[in-house]
């Protein structure tokens, strides 16, 4: 049925050949005849709300990761020696002056921590006192990225010595705030760059297999097969555990990257590969080979372009896979391992009794997860439903 | 509490020996009664020995039944079943850990030079099958493995080795049996007492011996139907040793244990672990019941700590200190006290501190080897810890500042071992850095080594062990920063952190400080005679236990120590011993070579509210493994 | 509306079985409707067969679907009513619900359907037997052996041989034609008044084509079923229709009776798409006559000697053609400079093979090819390498079938044109774009259409562009593989009209690859007929198309409808024998 | 035809798991150190000292001493004839170790494949055929939660939530009364009472997917000719549905079990961990920690036939559904 319909679409059931349509127009004036596949996937996956809603979330994300050190009221190493498992506390935004009159500016309750002798559950009473807050105040100082020294954060106490804590603390007193917004980064990156890694092993690999096909497509398939009965976990821990102690914190990090990208590249292997062999006997490929296309200019010009949308929507789809990954192999802590904060590192701290019992807000990395996963997933979904805007 | 630890008081248990009145009046459990009356057992008088051990129970005479419920967690947890079966070796900790009283030997003699001794096994003692325990199941670990290097390789156990030479063995008569040394041994009882020198009463030599080439010319057919690489194999597989599994996965093995394995013995693919009663357990109360009260002793297996915290919660533990005594799950054993139905015990810990700090004095790195080496340099590190903080926030404000030594009221707490630079005096320290030389600094105020390296190094710690540790190197990494010196934390997991100290390459290690109860015990922190503990100078100890033929020199002072330490152990009067190792204390508080943060909090345990005579304070010990001492055959579950 | 006598003659005799009136089904899009049936009415007899005919977006076949209440989502019928007229009584299928009972009832019972592919149309995984025992068991009480008696009788019916053994085979086992039948006997399971038939011929070889028609003739008769034939195809249409509606956009433009349809078409729209019909009929007007071509006696600029394709034999597991299968078997020709060669033959003969070797994306397997581009000998084209094949891909270009399928939808129309040109170096920079708007004016394409995407253009259009590309290196040959078949007839001479007059211009071969006798004759001096991956006849295009010599070819030809009804002549095809049940 | 199928399965498993077994052994050689530095690490624990003679004398006791080919050959040679080897760690053979494992854990595994395949199947198909409404994305978000929640934190949270208002620990599998019975009824009852949260955790781990790939597969089914025939004679339209392309979509939700049976594997090992579950995952997590290389071989051997046979029961059932499958 459908295809009687989508015949009707772009113009032309005429005869009358001279007739040039203009595509269909479309109520808001966008014309499809000139709109370029990123134009048309782009509108297509417009529609999808749920995958907006998940693109949306991502980008917040990945800003919030690329601004930590700025978005964070503390530096997340930094503890509090009165503010071990400190729960979290509602910012009041508007503040009754001393005239009783209304004024805005943001500020909490100050608390005083009393600690049982006996059971040491630690308490906080509020003290009465306000302590004030500021917007883009002087804190603790940083170096975005690395390079760039500053020290104001968006939002910090008037009196540096004071500390507040919207999403608690944990036990040593530091601010679940700032290290779930400081684990972002690692987290999102472990994403990021174990899908680069799954990505160049999934496209070469598979590419090769699927264009070359023959004996190469047999070793390579059979790999793949081989890898993907493996379970994961075991891999993991053995090649977790084989890396060298003496690696600095930043190796170790790059090296559990490409052990988690060993979920990925399987899946995108096959992906690949199965595109390149459908792709390469259609028309307008064996088109470009007797137009005298190098095979380059075949490959990089003609075939891969039709696969990047569904490597990119197979890739974010990955993303998630590697985050969760990367919390499982901390979780047996096999992981990254603190100092190092990765939501993973955080939530292994707080997997624990004590945390769900004394500290429930240590979980926040794990609200974290859970969201970002959720919003990669709609949105991979989204764009795989967008990938191909030519069907 | 307050425990005082006085070594003279040894003298004063030989021979403690209580025989009740109405001696062969006994009670059994019910079970055991039926049996009995079924004929499948012998009635309780001759399962007993001639004079059983009286035990006062610790708070009154308990009934028969029940069982207590424990946790196991995972693999290499043998010794939960050790420490809760409790150590029955020819001598026992008493339950304050002051002195060493009968066991198994119901008295003994020691020669003068304390090279001989001589002990009087209890008439009439029965193996856990019914068989006789004798003089000659003691000769059987003596002569047929002790020294048997197939059993033992060249390395027979430590404990039984004096200058080279083990122990040797002489039958007086069935119950008497004297063990000599080559030279004096005024630790030997001691010894025994601790978890690590059962050997002489861990096999039975009727059973046993089946697996022993002497005794079984055709041993070689069980080892290959075993599929055991040989017959020390095979053996360990079926009679156990210290410190491995098997020791608790064989029911048929004879023991002298309370409880003995069934069928759910720990073995690799047990889902729980189950112990019943012996029914020729050779204790009694003051009233002549048979002990233990308890019928069954039941460990579930779970792989994660967590899961055991949960059991306590629900009230599914009934006494259990193992896996569940990290400080910060204290709060949460409060909160929930009256859901469990538990009491929480306090356990008198018995490390020196709660975390050593152990800089490599072998670095290979020879600038930062010179400044380790520098005593200003370690006293620097140390008054630049603020341990009141570390203490506030990594321990719940437990403890006290300390560094490592004998522990405060132990007849060896040594003042300036345990308190000397301990308090936090960041200036002090840079003056003190200033002072070596080490003035340079670069843009972030590190400070500089001569060759113009920054001042840098990795301090190794093992997350899975204490997450405290980790948490506190946060804090003692920003501190040293305030000195100018960047420390980084390495978390490792275990095996590395060994390899790193076999191989030498490692700057700075973390590692709890045994010996605040026990220092003569556990003398590795004030002398490198330990070839994995002694971690601020593992060269040292390789030197020394090779003679001089591996690992590096030590320093003078060491070698100092080394001698005292010999003397020590050929002293035969224990009041000498004294004296000599508060020398040794002296040496190594002169030499300042390892340092701490606190005198550790006691630990918690639990126990439910409806099992009784359990003391409410205990130490904690491996030496001492607790709560063994505290006899739990006499505890019982008020009906 | 118009109104014709014919209707009301209709009407008259009472015997209407299908009144549809002022049909409207519309698909509610995002950003406006689509008015796929917009005010339709036609009339359905008993024992008479109706083609609505149209081409493709006319809304046929969504009228077809309305009659059921089966069109797919979001499409409904908004107005309009479809009176069925059953012994008991009227009823107004239009205003029933789509997954009422009473549709459900009529569905199957009175009125069954068959659809263009009788491979996806089926279950793949269900045995025939099982989907037709099932046609019966929803309408009738009788047991499953019943059904199954009955399933075998029908199967009997649409003469599928052994059918106690067909009926539980799956439909994967059958060939194209069987599955029709198969299809046919379960639309027939319920004796239904009316049979709605969806292009059911459209997939199929035209041989296959005829038996088809022949069987539902007969099963017309005996069962005396009012029968809606929905089709493209007049020449079908003059081969089978009583009653004929033509559509266009949605709307009927003239009912009719056939033969009136033809004789005297009324409405412009009508004339022309007859007019288009016939015009294939015969030799192109706009080409030289056959004979001038034939006798120039030019020098062949390719020679096909003794050329074999043997796919060789694959893993029993993956798909593909069968081991060692043989799809072209030791084929020899001349291509003539100057001149179209037209190669037939039904789907499996090879033909398609064939045009993939020529054109360089197959070598062959035995035999040789060779390329006289100045008269010389040239080199056997499966040995070419590097220059010399770079060069021969030149010369020697393609035109695909699939016109969607054959653009690269990621690029634009200018840089799909220029990507040849550039690839070869000829041109770049602003050169490059005065030449590829050269080429699209010259495929009769304005100059602006170069910065749009293929999905914006009609299939002729399309076809255009893939020929602007093959003919942008000047080649001296241009294989055109069913180039016409997916384009709508009317389409279909102008794009033949256009090859025509760049031949003329450029000098160029066609090899014209075809299963459409129609357009080979239009286009072609001489032809080829392949069965089985053999040349079975060969000559010029006047003496095959009409006067075959062997067997096959005649059978083949004489299976072609023409489009004239008052001159009906498929039940008197040759039948070949050897060509076995297609 | 299909027992020549499965023959020749079989057969391809053979290269197959001799390739496994090499990557497997090299896996467990690749971290530092052996089954002795570990119990080196744990002997300094419990403040013994072991010296260099000691140390050489287990190792050559083990056969660590000797050059890894060798080492491998003398492991490899044993499972060929069902020798798994010797477990370090518990002085007892490695088959001894796992055989009273390997029920229980194919017992998580498929009650969870159960479940996950019979919660996923009717969710899919809901939110196929109801595509874009409230509904679809209703099932679909609450599919991904599942997903997004690691299982580890799930676990804990659940079984903390038992002993908070229920006051009892559900980890483990068998209350204390039925461990070490013989099976009876009320035993499998009691299993399930404790198994339930496993089933739940892993099973939500892997319901998006599976919801997932039927919505996808089923909508394109749902679109495909033979249901319009379908509907054109009259069949109601949730039984066409059932019957026709669920009937089909089916397909590539059989045969990604095979592909679901390693992830599920590595799920349960965290999963069992938490819950104290004696499957085999926690025992190889631990054997691998500890080297115990012939258990931990063992274990991963055994953990990766199952999803070789996995890989086969999903073919064969695919061919059994599948005509076309069988009769290529």
């Amino acid at each position: 049925m459908t295809e009687h319909l989508h015949d009707d679409t772009p113009a032309d059931t005429d005869g009358d050949e001279s007739m040039l349509a203009d595509g269909p127009p479309l109520a808001d004036g966008r014309n499809t005849a000139v709109a370029s596949q990123w134009q048309l996937m782009w509108w297509k996956f417009r529609r999808h709300r749920l995958a907006m809603a998940g693109l949306t979330v991502v980008v917040i994300l990945y800003l919030i990761a690329a601004f930590a050190e700025f978005l964070a009221p503390f530096d997340p190493n930094s503890y509090d020696r009165k503010g071990g498992f400190h729960p979290p506390q509602a910012v009041h935004l508007i503040d009754r002056t001393e005239e009783g009159g209304l004024t805005i500016r943001p500020w909490v309750w100050e608390t005083e921590l009393t600690r049982d002798p006996r059971t040491l559950v630690s308490t906080y009473q509020a003290t009465g006192e306000k302590t004030y807050l500021r917007w883009f105040g002087e804190g603790d100082s940083y170096e975005l990225w690395g390079l760039i020294p500053g020290n104001r954060h968006l939002l910090t106490p008037v009196d540096p010595d004071k500390r507040f804590y919207l999403l608690g603390a944990d036990r040593l007193g530091r601010d679940m705030l700032s290290r779930t917004i400081h684990g972002a980064r690692l987290s999102l990156l472990i994403g990021l760059i174990g899908v680069a890694f799954s990505l160049v092993l999934g496209i070469t690999l598979g590419g090769l297999a699927g264009y070359l096909g023959g004996w190469v497509d047999t070793v390579i398939s059979r790999s793949v097969e081989l890898v993907l009965s493996l379970p994961t976990i075991p891999i993991w821990l053995a090649l977790a555990a084989a890396l060298p102690a003496t690696w600095s914190t930043e190796t170790r990090y790059f090296f559990i990257t490409l052990i988690v990208s060993l979920v990925g590249w399987t899946e995108l292997a096959r992906v690949v590969r199965g595109r390149f062999m459908s792709l390469k006997n259609d028309d307008f490929v064996v088109a470009a080979v007797l137009d005298n296309a190098p095979q380059r200019r075949v490959i990089f010009r003609h075939m891969l372009p039709s696969l990047t949308s569904h490597i990119i929507a197979s890739v974010t789809l990955a993303v998630p896979l590697m985050i969760l990954a990367e919390t499982s192999l901390s979780f047996l802590g096999l992981g990254l391992m603190p100092p190092a904060i990765s939501w993973g590192v955080l939530l292994k701290e707080a997997q624990d009794v004590r945390s769900i019992v004394l500290g429930p807000w240590l979980f926040a990395p794990g609200v974290a997860v859970v969201i970002t996963v959720l919003a990669f997933n709609f949105l991979g979904d989204g764009l795989r439903d967008a990938a191909d805007p030519y069907n | 509490m307050t425990l005082y630890w006085k070594m003279g008081a040894l003298a004063l248990s030989l021979g403690l020996v209580t025989t009740p009145t109405w001696a062969q009046d006994y009670n059994e459990a019910p079970a055991l009664a039926e049996a009995v009356k079924a004929g499948k057992l012998p009635p309780v008088a001759e399962r007993l020995p001639a004079k059983p051990e009286v035990i006062t129970p610790v708070e009154q005479i308990g009934t028969y039944g029940g069982t207590i419920r424990r946790g196991l967690r995972g693999s290499s947890d043998h010794n939960n079943i050790l420490r809760f079966l409790s150590p029955q070796g020819l001598t026992r900790w008493n339950p304050d850990f002051t002195e060493v009283v009968p066991n198994l030997a119901e008295s003994w003699e020691v020669s003068d030079d304390a090279s001989e001794y001589t002990f009087h096994l209890r008439e009439g003692t029965k193996w856990s099958d019914g068989a006789p325990f004798t003089a000659d199941d003691v000769l059987f670990f003596v002569n047929d493995l002790l020294t048997n290097a197939d059993f033992y390789g060249s390395a027979p156990p430590a404990r039984f080795v004096i200058e080279g030479q083990p122990m040797t063995a002489e039958k007086i008569d069935d119950y008497t049996v004297k063990l000599s040394f080559v030279a004096p041994y005024g630790q030997f009882l001691q010894e025994l007492a601790t978890p690590l020198a059962q050997e002489p009463v861990l096999w039975a030599k009727h059973y046993c011996s089946q697996f022993h080439p002497t005794y079984n010319s055709d041993v070689q057919s069980m080892v290959d139907a075993e599929g055991a690489a040989d017959w020390a194999d095979l053996f360990r597989r079926k009679c156990g040793d210290l410190e491995i599994p098997a020791r608790w996965g064989n029911p048929d093995r004879p023991t002298l244990d309370p409880w003995v394995a069934t069928d759910e013995a720990y073995t690799g693919d047990a889902t729980r672990v189950v112990f019943e009663r012996n029914p020729y357990f050779w204790q009694v109360d003051t009233e002549g019941n048979q002990l233990p009260y308890v019928d069954k002793v039941r460990w579930s297996v779970e792989q994660d700590a967590e899961s055991l915290v949960l059991q306590v919660l629900a009230g599914e533990i009934d006494m259990q200190a193992r896996h569940l005594d990290a400080s910060k799950n204290i709060p949460v054993y409060y909160e929930n006290q009256e859901r469990g139905g538990y009491d929480i015990l306090e356990r008198l810990n018995s490390d020196a501190n709660a975390m050593g700090f152990y800089l490599n004095l072998n670095e290979k790195d020879p600038e930062l080897n010179k400044v380790f080496n520098s005593k200003d340099f370690r006293i620097a590190l140390s008054l630049g810890i603020n341990r009141d903080e570390i203490i506030d926030l990594v321990y719940l404000g437990q403890g006290e500042p300390f560094q490592i030594g004998a522990r405060p009221g132990h007849a060896l707490y040594n003042e300036q071992l345990g308190r000397q630079f301990t308090e936090y005096d960041p200036d002090r320290a840079n003056e003190l850095l200033d002072g070596l030389g080490l003035t340079e600094r670069d843009a972030e105020g590190y400070r500089l080594l001569p060759d113009g390296k920054r001042l840098s190094f990795q301090v190794d710690v093992i997350p899975t062990l204490q997450v405290e540790w980790v948490d506190a190197m946060e804090l003692v990494n920003e501190q040293w920063k305030a000195l100018g010196i960047e420390t980084t934390t390495n978390t490792v997991e275990r095996t590395l952190y060994y390899e790193r100290g076999d191989s030498n390459d490692f700057e700075m290690q973390v590692w709890n400080a045994p010996g605040g109860l026990d220092p003569t015990l556990s003398p590795r922190n004030v002398m490198a005679v330990h070839p994995q503990g002694s971690r601020f100078a593992l060269q040292w100890a390789k030197w020394y236990l090779s003679g001089g033929k591996d690992g590096m020199e030590p320093s003078d002072s060491m070698k100092r120590r080394y001698d005292l330490f010999a003397e020590f152990k050929s002293e035969a009067d224990l009041q000498k011993q004294l004296e000599i190792f508060e020398k040794i204390h002296q040496e190594a508080a002169d030499a300042f070579e390892v340092f701490g943060v606190a005198l550790p909090a006691n630990k918690v345990g639990i126990k439910s509210r409806k099992l009784k005579n359990v003391p409410m304070s205990f130490p904690a010990a491996w030496m001492y493994p607790d709560p063994g001492p505290t006899l739990p055959q006499q505890y019982y579950f008020e009906k | 509306m118009l109104k014709t006598s014919v209707e009301d003659k209709v009407d008259a005799r009472g015997d209407v079985i299908l009144d549809i009136r002022d049909l409207a089904t519309h698909f509610p899009m995002r950003n406006a409707t689509v008015h796929a049936v917009d005010g339709v009415s036609l009339k359905l007899r008993r024992g008479k067969t109706t083609c609505v005919v149209g081409e493709s977006g006319s809304g046929k076949s969504v009228t077809a679907r309305s009659v059921l209440q089966i069109v797919d989502a979001p499409g409904r019928i908004v107005g309009g009513t479809i009176a069925l007229r059953t012994g008991g009584g009227e009823v107004d299928i239009a205003t029933l619900h789509p997954r009422s009972r009473a549709i459900r009832a009529i569905r199957g019972r009175d009125i069954a359907m068959i659809f263009q592919e009788p491979m996806s149309s089926l279950s793949p995984v269900h045995t025939i037997g099982n989907q037709i025992i099932e046609s019966i068991r929803l309408h009738e009480k009788v047991t499953k052996a019943e059904a199954r008696a009955r399933a075998i009788e029908l199967l009997a019916q649409v003469e599928i041989r052994e059918p106690e053994k067909a009926i539980d085979q799956y439909t994967f086992e059958f060939s194209g034609g069987m599955r029709q039948r198969a299809m046919i006997a379960m639309a027939l399971s319920c004796n239904p008044q009316v049979l709605i038939a969806d292009e059911p011929t459209t997939a199929l070889d035209v041989t296959t084509q005829a038996e088809i028609l022949d069987l539902m003739r007969s099963l017309q008769e005996k069962h005396d079923m009012a029968i809606m034939f929905i089709t493209h195809d007049m020449g079908v249409v003059a081969e089978i229709a009583d009653d004929v509606v033509v559509m266009r956009h949605g709307k009927v433009v003239e009912t009719g009776e056939v033969n009136e349809i033809f004789a005297n078409p009324r409405h412009a729209y009508t004339r022309r798409l007859l007019e288009s019909v016939v015009k294939l009929e015969q030799r192109a007007e706009i080409k030289r006559p056959e004979a001038e071509v034939l006798a120039e006696q030019t020098d062949p600029i390719l020679s096909v000697k003794n050329v074999s394709v043997v796919f060789p034999l694959r893993g029993p597991k993956r798909k593909g053609p069968a081991r060692g299968f043989r799809a072209v078997n030791d084929v020899s020709f001349d291509l003539r400079r100057g001149e179209s060669l037209g190669i037939v033959g039904e789907s499996g003969s090879g033909k398609t093979t064939l045009g993939r070797v020529l054109a360089s994306v197959l070598s062959p397997s035995e035999g040789g090819i060779r390329f006289h581009e100045n008269g010389g000998a040239g080199g056997d084209v499966g040995q070419l390498e590097g220059e010399a094949l770079r060069n021969y891909r030149r010369q020697v270009r393609m035109v695909f079938q699939d016109p969607h399928g054959s653009l690269n939808p990621r690029m634009t129309v200018g840089q799909i044109v220029a990507e040849p040109l550039l690839n070869n170096g000829i041109a770049r920079g602003d050169a490059l774009r005065d030449r590829v708007y050269d080429l699209l004016e010259q495929v009769g394409l304005p100059a602006a259409v170069a910065e749009r995407y293929p999905h914006a253009f009609s299939g002729g259009q399309r076809q255009r562009i893939c020929i602007a590309r093959a003919i942008a290196l000047e080649p001296r040959v241009v294989i055109c593989d069913e180039a016409t078949s997916a384009l709508d007839v009317s389409i279909r001479s102008q794009v033949l009209d256009l090859l025509i007059r760049l031949q003329e211009r450029l000098d160029l071969s066609f090899v014209f690859i075809a299963h459409d006798i129609g357009v080979v004759r239009y286009f072609c001096d001489r032809v080829a007929v392949m069965r089985k991956g053999e040349i079975v006849e060969m000559g010029p295009a006047s003496q095959v198309c009409d006067n075959p010599q062997h067997p096959y070819t005649k059978a083949l030809i004489s299976a072609v409808p023409h489009p004239d009804p008052t001159a009906r002549s498929m039940h008197l095809r040759h039948r070949y024998e050897d060509a076995g049940v297609s | 035809m299909l027992l020549r199928y499965f023959i020749r399965r079989l057969l391809w498993m053979i290269p197959f798991l001799f390739v496994v077994s090499i990557v497997v052994f090299a896996l467990i050689q690749a971290p530092p150190g052996d089954f002795l530095t570990t119990y080196v690490a744990k002997m300094a624990e419990s403040n013994e000292g072991i010296d260099q003679a000691t140390l050489e004398r287990m190792r050559e006791q083990y056969g660590l001493d000797r050059s890894l080919p060798v080492q491998y050959w003398k492991w490899i040679s044993g499972l060929a004839v069902g020798d798994f080897g010797q477990s370090f760690e518990w002085n007892q053979s490695a088959w001894s170790v796992i055989k009273s494992r390997l029920p229980l854990t194919l017992v998580l595994m498929l009650s969870t494949f159960i479940f996950a395949w019979g919660v996923a199947l009717p969710i899919g198909i809901y939110s196929a055929v109801r595509k874009y409404t409230v509904g679809d994305y209703v099932v679909t978000f609450f599919g991904f939660l599942g997903l997004a929640t690691p299982n580890f934190l799930l676990a804990l949270v659940v079984l903390y939530l038992g002993v908070r208002f229920f006051g009892v620990h559900m980890g483990g599998l068998f209350s204390d009364e039925y461990e070490g019975e013989p099976w009876s009824l009320a035993k499998v009852i009691d299993l399930y009472k404790h198994l339930w949260i496993g089933i739940l955790v892993l099973g939500t781990a892997i319901l998006a997917s599976l919801i997932r790939i039927m919505r996808a597969n089923l909508l394109d089914e749902l679109s495909k000719p033979y249901v319009t025939t379908a509907r054109a004679k009259g069949m109601a339209e949730w039984k066409l549905i059932l019957k026709y392309p669920v009937r089909i979509a089916l397909n590539p939700f059989i045969s990604i079990i095979g592909i679901y049976f390693p992830a599920l594997i590595s799920g349960a090992v965290v999963t069992a961990v938490v819950l104290g579950y004696p499957t085999l995952g926690p025992l190889m997590l631990q054997s691998l920690l500890a080297q115990d290389m012939h258990l931990a071989g063992g274990i991963l051997m055994i953990m990766c036939s199952l999803t070789v046979v996995g890989m086969l029961i999903s073919d064969i059932l695919l061919a059994l559904l599948d005509p076309r499958v069988r009769y290529d």
